[in-house]
C-alpha cells in the first residue's frame, strides 16, 4: 500500500499545572498586564457563575449552565477577537461573553427566562447563546460566509462542547468552511463530558481536534487550562482565518467542575475523585501562581479584585432582579418585523386572557 | 398496587418490556447510568445491562437511523429524544424511512420502533424544552402519534408501542412527569392505539384534549359543573391513528365542541378535529367550534410562558362562549 | 411581455432580485454551472458570478444554517432545497433557527431568508422527489409559507418573499414547472403575502386550493359550470399567515366549500382551512364541508401517484355531493 | 507545540490501467476463475445498465442512475460479503444488488416505479436502494449494531456516494461506528461527482478516506477502477468487521462516466476531454486485458458473454414490461401490519375514484 495522506495533530501548552512555564512565552504574554486583564475576566466570570447558580437554588432563576473550571476557554479565546469579529456562543459561554461586553444583566435575564436577556447592548452582531447542540457551527459558517463574500477582514468565532462534535451539523459545518475557505474559527470546549456521556463513550478518535482532517481544514489542540495557550492558538487561528488563510478547529482540553446544569446531578455518573484530580488543573489558581511568582500578583491584589468583582455582581443580581417581567403583548412582539392581520385578533385575546388573569389575581 | 406518577409509570412500561421481549432494546442520551434527563430510564442500564440500554453519542439523526436499522433487522429499538425541540434532526428518519420502511419494501423489512420524547411546557425549562411538534408527526402516513396525560395511561400506551408492529412515536409531558400519582399494577395489559378515552362523561358540551392540558381542561369542566354545564372530557391519546368516531359521538349529543391543546394553533391537531367535525358531525353543532391553544407566536422564554399555554380561565372563557351561542 | 414558464418566471425574479439588491445572494446545490435540477437558476451564476450564486456542499442542514447565518449577518440569501423531500434535515434549523432569530433577540438580529424548494408529485419523479410538506412549516410561528401556482404570481410572489424582512419557505410545484406559460413582465412588482387571490368568482361553491392541485381545482370549476354550478376558486397561496378573510367571505356568500390539496389529509392545511370556517363561519355553511386530499398513505411510487392524487374526477365528486346536500 | 496523534491515509491498488501488475495479487486473485465471475458479473451490469438507460429513453422506465465505469465498486463489495451479511446500498448499486441476488426485473420494477422492486425475493434482509443522500449510513450502523447486540458475526456493509461525505449523518453513522466498535464497513464510490458538483467543491480534504479518521475508525483508498483492489480492500475490511475488529471506510476512487441520471446533462458542466480521459481507466476494459494476458479470457468467451448477458437482460426487460401495474388497494396495503379502521374510509374512496377512472377510460 502507498501512503497517499499524512496528519498531524499537535498540542499548544505554556502554563502547567503549577504555573510553571512548559515553553518560552509567546508576545502578548510576556506583558504581565494583558495576563491580569485576564485572570480578572476569569474570576469575574467564575463569581458571576457561582452567582448564578445560587440564584438557581433560591428559585430566583431558571436552570443554568456554570462554566467552572472552563474559564480559560471563553477568555482565552474572546480576548483574541477583534470586535467586528462576530461571536457564535453556545450556553456555556460566560467568560467569552463577558468579554465581549454582553452585561452579567442580560446574561441573567437570558438565563431567568426572559428574551430581552438576548438583545445585547454592547456586541449587536454576537449570536444569543445556542442551545439545540451543534447548530450554531453553520451559523457561524454563514456569518463567515457574508464576511468573505463582503471582502471584510472579519471572522467567525463559534464556541461547541466535546459532545457537540458527534453531531452531523458539526461536520458539516465545518466542511463547508474548510472548501469554502471561510473565515471561521471553531473552538470546541472539552470538558470530557456531555451531561453524562464521557468523551470515550462519545467517540472512538483520539483527539477531537483530528475531526478537522475530515473537512480538509487545520485542526489543533490546546490546554484549555491555560488561557495563555488558549488565547496564543486563538489568536493565531483567528489572524489567519483574517488573512484569507481559512478555517481552524480549536480543541481545548479542560473539565467540567461543576453538574452539567443546575438541573443535574453528576454524582450520579462520576467519581468524586475524577473530580478533585481534575481540580488541581484548573485555571485561575493555575494563572495566579504564574502571575505571583512573576511578581505582578498578590494577595491584595487578589482581595481588591474578589471585592470588586463580587459588587459588581451584586449590582447585576440587583438589577436583574428588579427588571419586571416582560407584558404578555411582547409574545407578539418581533415575531415578525410587522404583526399580520391574521395574528392580531390572538394578540388581542392574550391581553384580554391575561387581564382577566390580572383581574381575578 | 402502587401510587407512582407518569414518569415511574413509563419507567415501569419499559421495564416490563425489557424483561419479557429480549428484542427490545432503548437507546438515547444520557438513559443509561444518569437514568435520562428526567429519570424515565432509573436503573434500567443496571438491571438489563448495557446490551439492552445504550447510551448513543449526542447526534439525534443517528438515534432514529439507528433505530430504523436495528428495527429492520429484528430488534425492537426504543429511542429517546431528550427534548421534543431536538427531535427535529430525527425527523428525516421519521418521515422518509420509519414511516416507509414496511410500505416500499411490501411488508418484506418493517420498521418496529418506538421513539418517544418529553414534551411540552410549564416547567420552566430553557428555550427548546418545552415545544409540542405532534401534529408534525400526525400528518405524516405510516406513523402512530401516542401522547399519555395520566400515568396508567402512559403505562398501558406505551407497552402497546412496543408492541406495535409500527414506528410509533410517543410524547411524554413533562408537566405531568411527577404533577400526581396514580395507581398502576404492573400487570402487562396494553391500552389500545386506535381510541379516545373519555375522561368524564357530559351532556352538554364535549372538551377534547391530549397530554399535559388534559388536566387544565378537567379543571375547567369541573368548574363548568358548579355552573350548571355538564362537559364531557375526551383525551385523544392518539393522534395518529385518530378514533374521529368517538369525538364524533360526543359532539353528536352535545353539540358543542371546545378543542384545547398546547401547540401553536395554525395547522395544529386541533385544526385536524375540527376538520372532521365539520365534514361529519357538522349539523349537530349548536355553537361554533372552539379551539383554545398556544398562539402563533414563538414559544416565549420561560417568564411569559404561562401567558402562552391555555390556561383554566381561556378553556372556560371558550366555553362559556360556546354554551351561550344561540 | 414575454409568456414564460413558472420556472422561467422563477428565475426572472431571482435575477431581478440579484440585480436590484447587491444583498441577495442564492445557495444550494447545483445552482451554479448547472442552473439547477429545473434550471430554476439558469445562468445566474454566468450573469452574477459565482459570489452571488454557490453551488453548496451535500448538506441541507448546513445550507439553512448557513442561510440563517448570512441573513443575520445582514445578506438576504436565497436557499434551494433541491426537493422538498429532502428538507427534513432543514428544518431544524428552519424551526429552532431562522423562525425566532427575531423573537429571541428581540429584533436585535434578523432572518432575512428564503428557502425554495420544488414540491408535489404527479411528474413521474423517483420516491422522495414528490412530496408536499407544506403543513409541517405552515404549523411553525414566525415563518411564512408560499405557493405559487402560476408564472405571475410565482414571479410576484417570489420578489415578495425576497423582499420580506422575515424568514419565508417557498415551495414551487414541480408540476407546474413547464405546464403552461403566461405573459410576465419584468417590472418588479411583488404581490402581498397575505392574501388569497380569487382566481375564478362564483356563486354556489366554494373552491379552496394551491399549488399544482390549483389547476384540477380549475378543470373541476371549469366541469361544474356545464352542469349549471357556479364554483368559485380560492388559490390560498400564503399559507401563513393565512388570509381566512377572504376564504370566509366566499363561504358566507356560497355557503359550500370544498377543499383541495395534494398533501396527506390527517393534520394537511386543508384542516386549518376546515378549522377556520367551523369556528367564524359555521352558520353560513349549506352542507358539511369536504377535503379532497392525497390519502394518508405512503406517497406511493409513480405507478399509483396519479391514483394518489386529488384529480378532477375526486373534486368533481365531492363538488356534487356538496351542491345536493339539502 | 508537542505531535500528540498521526495518522496516515494508505491506497490500495493492483491492476494498472492496461491490467498490468502493479502489485502480487492477492491469495483470492491468483485463481483465474474467481476473476472471471467478477468479469461476468461487472459485463452483465454494465449491459443491463444501459439498457435501463434505453428503456427510460423510450419511456419505457422513469428516471434511472447509470452506474457506468464503477461496476468495479458494486461488484468487488458484494462478492466479499457472505450472504448473511447486510448491503445497504444507495440508489447506483446496480452491481452489488445483482450479485447480491436482486433480480433484474425487482431492479426494473423498482426504477419504473413499482414498490414490488423493494420486494427482493433473494436477500430478504438488505435494504432497498436509498436514496435520502448518507441516511443509510444510520441505517447500517443500526443493523451492525443489532448483529453485534445478538453476538452474530455478520456484518453491514453500506454504499455511499462522495457528495454523501459533506451530509451530518455520514458522519453521525461514521462516529457511531466507532465507538461502539459495530461490524460495519462503509464503502464509498467516489466518482468524483455529485450531480454538477466536482469534488473539490465538495470538500477539502485531500481524500475522503480521511473521513475515517474524525470517527477514530480505519480508512483507506483504493482505486476503484481495479475489482481486484476493491474486493481485497472490503473483503479485509469486512473480515475485520466479523472478527470484532470494528468498522472501515474505504474509498474507491472511481468515475461517473454517463449522466447523474437520465434527468441529466452532464454535459453542462464537465468537458468532453475530462470524460475522455476518464474512460481509458475504467474496469471492465483493464480486467478484460488482464485476463486476456493472463490466458483466461478470449474474444470468443467475450462474444458468448455477451449474447448470454443481452439474453438475460432482455428475458427480465420482458417480464418487467408484462408486469401489470398494481392495483390501487396497494396504496393501503403495508401502510400498517393492518389498515387502522380511520383509514377504511379512506381505502373504501380510493378504490371508488380507481374504479370511476376505469369505467370513464
Ligand atoms: C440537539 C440537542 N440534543 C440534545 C440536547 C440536550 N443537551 C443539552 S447539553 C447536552 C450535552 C452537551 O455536551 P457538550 O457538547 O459536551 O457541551 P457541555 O454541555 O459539556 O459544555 C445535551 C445532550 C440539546 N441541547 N440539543
Ligand atoms: C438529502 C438529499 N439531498 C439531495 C438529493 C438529490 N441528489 C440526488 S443524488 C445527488 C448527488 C449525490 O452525489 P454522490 O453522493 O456523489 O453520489 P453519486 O450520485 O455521484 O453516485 C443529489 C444532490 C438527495 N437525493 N438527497
Ligand atoms: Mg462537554
Ligand atoms: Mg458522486
Amino acid at each position: 500500500m502507498n501512503v497517499v495522506a499524512s496528519f498531524q495533530v499537535e498540542r499548544l501548552e505554556f502554563l502547567g499545572a503549577e504555573g510553571e512555564l512548559l515553553a518560552p512565552l509567546p508576545d502578548f504574554a510576556r506583558d504581565p498586564e494583558k495576563l491580569v486583564a485576564l485572570y480578572r475576566a476569569m474570576t469575574l466570570t467564575r463569581l458571576f457563575d457561582a452567582r448564578a447558580v445560587a440564584l438557581q437554588r433560591t428559585g430566583q432563576l431558571g436552570t443554568f449552565a456554570s462554566s467552572l473550571g472552563q474559564e480559560a476557554v471563553g477568555t482565552g479565546v474572546a480576548s483574541a477577537m477583534r470586535e467586528e469579529d462576530v461571536l457564535v456562543p453556545y450556553y456555556r459561554d460566560h467568560g467569552a461573553l463577558l468579554w465581549r461586553g454582553v452585561t452579567m444583566v442580560e446574561s441573567l435575564l437570558y438565563w431567568g427566562g426572559d428574551e430581552r436577556g438576548c438583545d445585547y447592548a454592547g456586541p449587536r452582531r454576537d449570536f444569543p447563546a445556542c442551545v439545540p447542540i451543534a447548530t450554531q457551527v453553520t451559523h457561524a459558517a454563514g456569518v463567515a460566509c457574508a464576511m468573505k463574500l463582503r471582502g471584510e477582514p472579519r471572522v467567525a468565532v463559534c464556541m461547541v462542547g466535546d459532545g457537540t462534535t458527534s453531531k452531523g451539523d458539526f461536520y458539516e459545518g465545518l466542511n463547508v468552511a474548510g472548501v469554502w475557505h471561510l473565515p471561521m474559527v471553531v473552538v470546541i470546549n472539552n470538558n470530557r463530558w456531555a451531561i453524562s456521556v464521557p468523551l470515550h463513550a462519545q467517540t472512538a478518535a483520539a483527539t477531537l481536534a483530528q475531526k478537522a482532517i475530515a473537512a480538509g481544514i487545520e485542526g489543533l489542540q490546546v490546554d484549555g487550562n491555560d488561557v495563555i495557550a488558549v488565547h496564543e492558538a486563538a489568536r493565531r487561528a483567528i489572524e489567519r482565518a483574517r488573512a484569507g488563510g481559512g478555517p481552524t478547529l480549536v480543541e481545548a482540553l479542560t473539565y467540567r467542575l461543576g453538574d452539567h446544569t443546575t438541573a443535574d446531578d453528576a454524582t450520579r455518573y462520576r467519581s468524586a475523585g475524577e473530580v478533585e484530580r481534575a481540580r488541581r488543573l484548573e485555571p485561575r489558581a493555575r494563572l495566579a501562581r504564574y502571575l505571583e511568582r512573576a511578581g505582578a500578583w498578590s494577595g491584595a491584589a487578589e482581595e481588591r479584585l474578589r471585592n470588586e468583582c463580587t459588587e459588581r455582581v451584586e449590582q447585576a443580581v440587583r438589577e436583574y432582579l428588579a427588571v419586571p417581567p416582560p407584558a404578555p403583548a411582547a409574545m407578539f412582539e418581533h415575531l415578525y418585523a410587522e404583526l399580520p392581520a391574521a395574528l392580531r385578533p390572538q394578540r388581542e385575546a392574550a391581553l384580554r386572557a391575561a387581564g382577566g388573569e390580572r383581574e381575578r389575581g | 398496587m402502587a401510587e407512582i406518577t407518569l414518569v415511574e409509570a413509563v419507567n415501569l412500561a419499559l421495564a416490563h418490556e425489557l424483561a419479557r421481549d429480549p428484542s427490545v432494546v432503548l437507546l438515547g442520551e444520557d438513559i443509561g447510568a444518569n437514568g435520562g434527563v428526567f429519570r424515565a430510564t432509573l436503573g434500567l442500564k443496571d438491571r438489563f445491562g448495557a446490551g439492552r440500554v445504550l447510551d448513543t453519542p449526542l447526534a439525534e439523526a443517528a438515534i432514529a437511523g439507528l433505530a430504523v436499522g436495528m428495527a429492520a433487522e429484528g430488534l425492537k429499538p426504543v429511542a429517546e429524544i431528550q427534548f421534543t425541540g431536538f427531535i427535529y434532526p430525527a425527523l428525516d428518519q421519521l418521515i422518509n424511512h420509519a414511516s416507509r420502511m414496511r410500505h416500499r419494501t411490501r411488508g418484506r423489512l418493517t420498521c418496529p420502533m418506538v421513539l418517544r420524547s418529553p414534551c411540552g411546557a410549564g416547567i420552566h425549562a430553557p428555550e427548546h424544552h418545552s415545544e409540542s411538534p405532534e401534529a408534525l408527526i400526525a400528518h405524516v402516513p405510516g406513523l402512530r402519534m401516542v401522547i399519555p396525560s395520566s400515568p396508567a395511561r402512559a403505562y398501558g400506551l406505551l407497552l402497546a408501542a412496543i408492541r406495535d408492529p409500527d414506528p410509533v412515536v410517543f410524547f411524554e409531558p413533562t408537566r405531568l412527569y411527577r404533577l400526581f400519582r396514580q395507581a398502576v399494577e404492573d400487570d402487562g395489559v396494553a391500552l389500545p392505539l386506535d381510541a379516545c378515552f373519555v375522561l368524564r362523561g357530559g351532556t352538554d358540551l364535549t372538551l377534547v384534549s391530549w397530554g399535559a392540558a388534559i388536566h387544565e381542561t378537567l379543571a375547567a369542566a369541573g368548574a363548568l359543573e358548579d355552573e350548571g354545564v355538564s362537559a364531557e372530557v375526551i383525551d385523544v391519546a392518539t393522534l395518529k391513528p385518530l378514533d374521529m368516531a368517538t369525538i364524533l359521538e360526543s359532539v353528536g349529543r352535545t353539540g358543542r365542541c371546545v378543542v384545547v391543546h398546547e401547540a401553536a394553533r395554525s395547522a395544529g391537531f386541533g385544526a385536524e378535529i375540527a376538520a372532521g367535525i365539520a365534514e361529519s358531525g357538522l349539523f349537530s353543532l349548536l355553537a361554533p367550534l372552539e379551539r383554545v391553544t398556544g398562539y402563533d407566536v414563538v414559544l416565549p422564554y420561560s417568564r411569559l410562558e404561562m401567558q402562552y399555554l391555555p390556561g383554566v380561565a381561556r378553556i372556560l372563557a371558550a366555553a362559556r362562549r360556546a354554551m351561550k351561542f344561540q
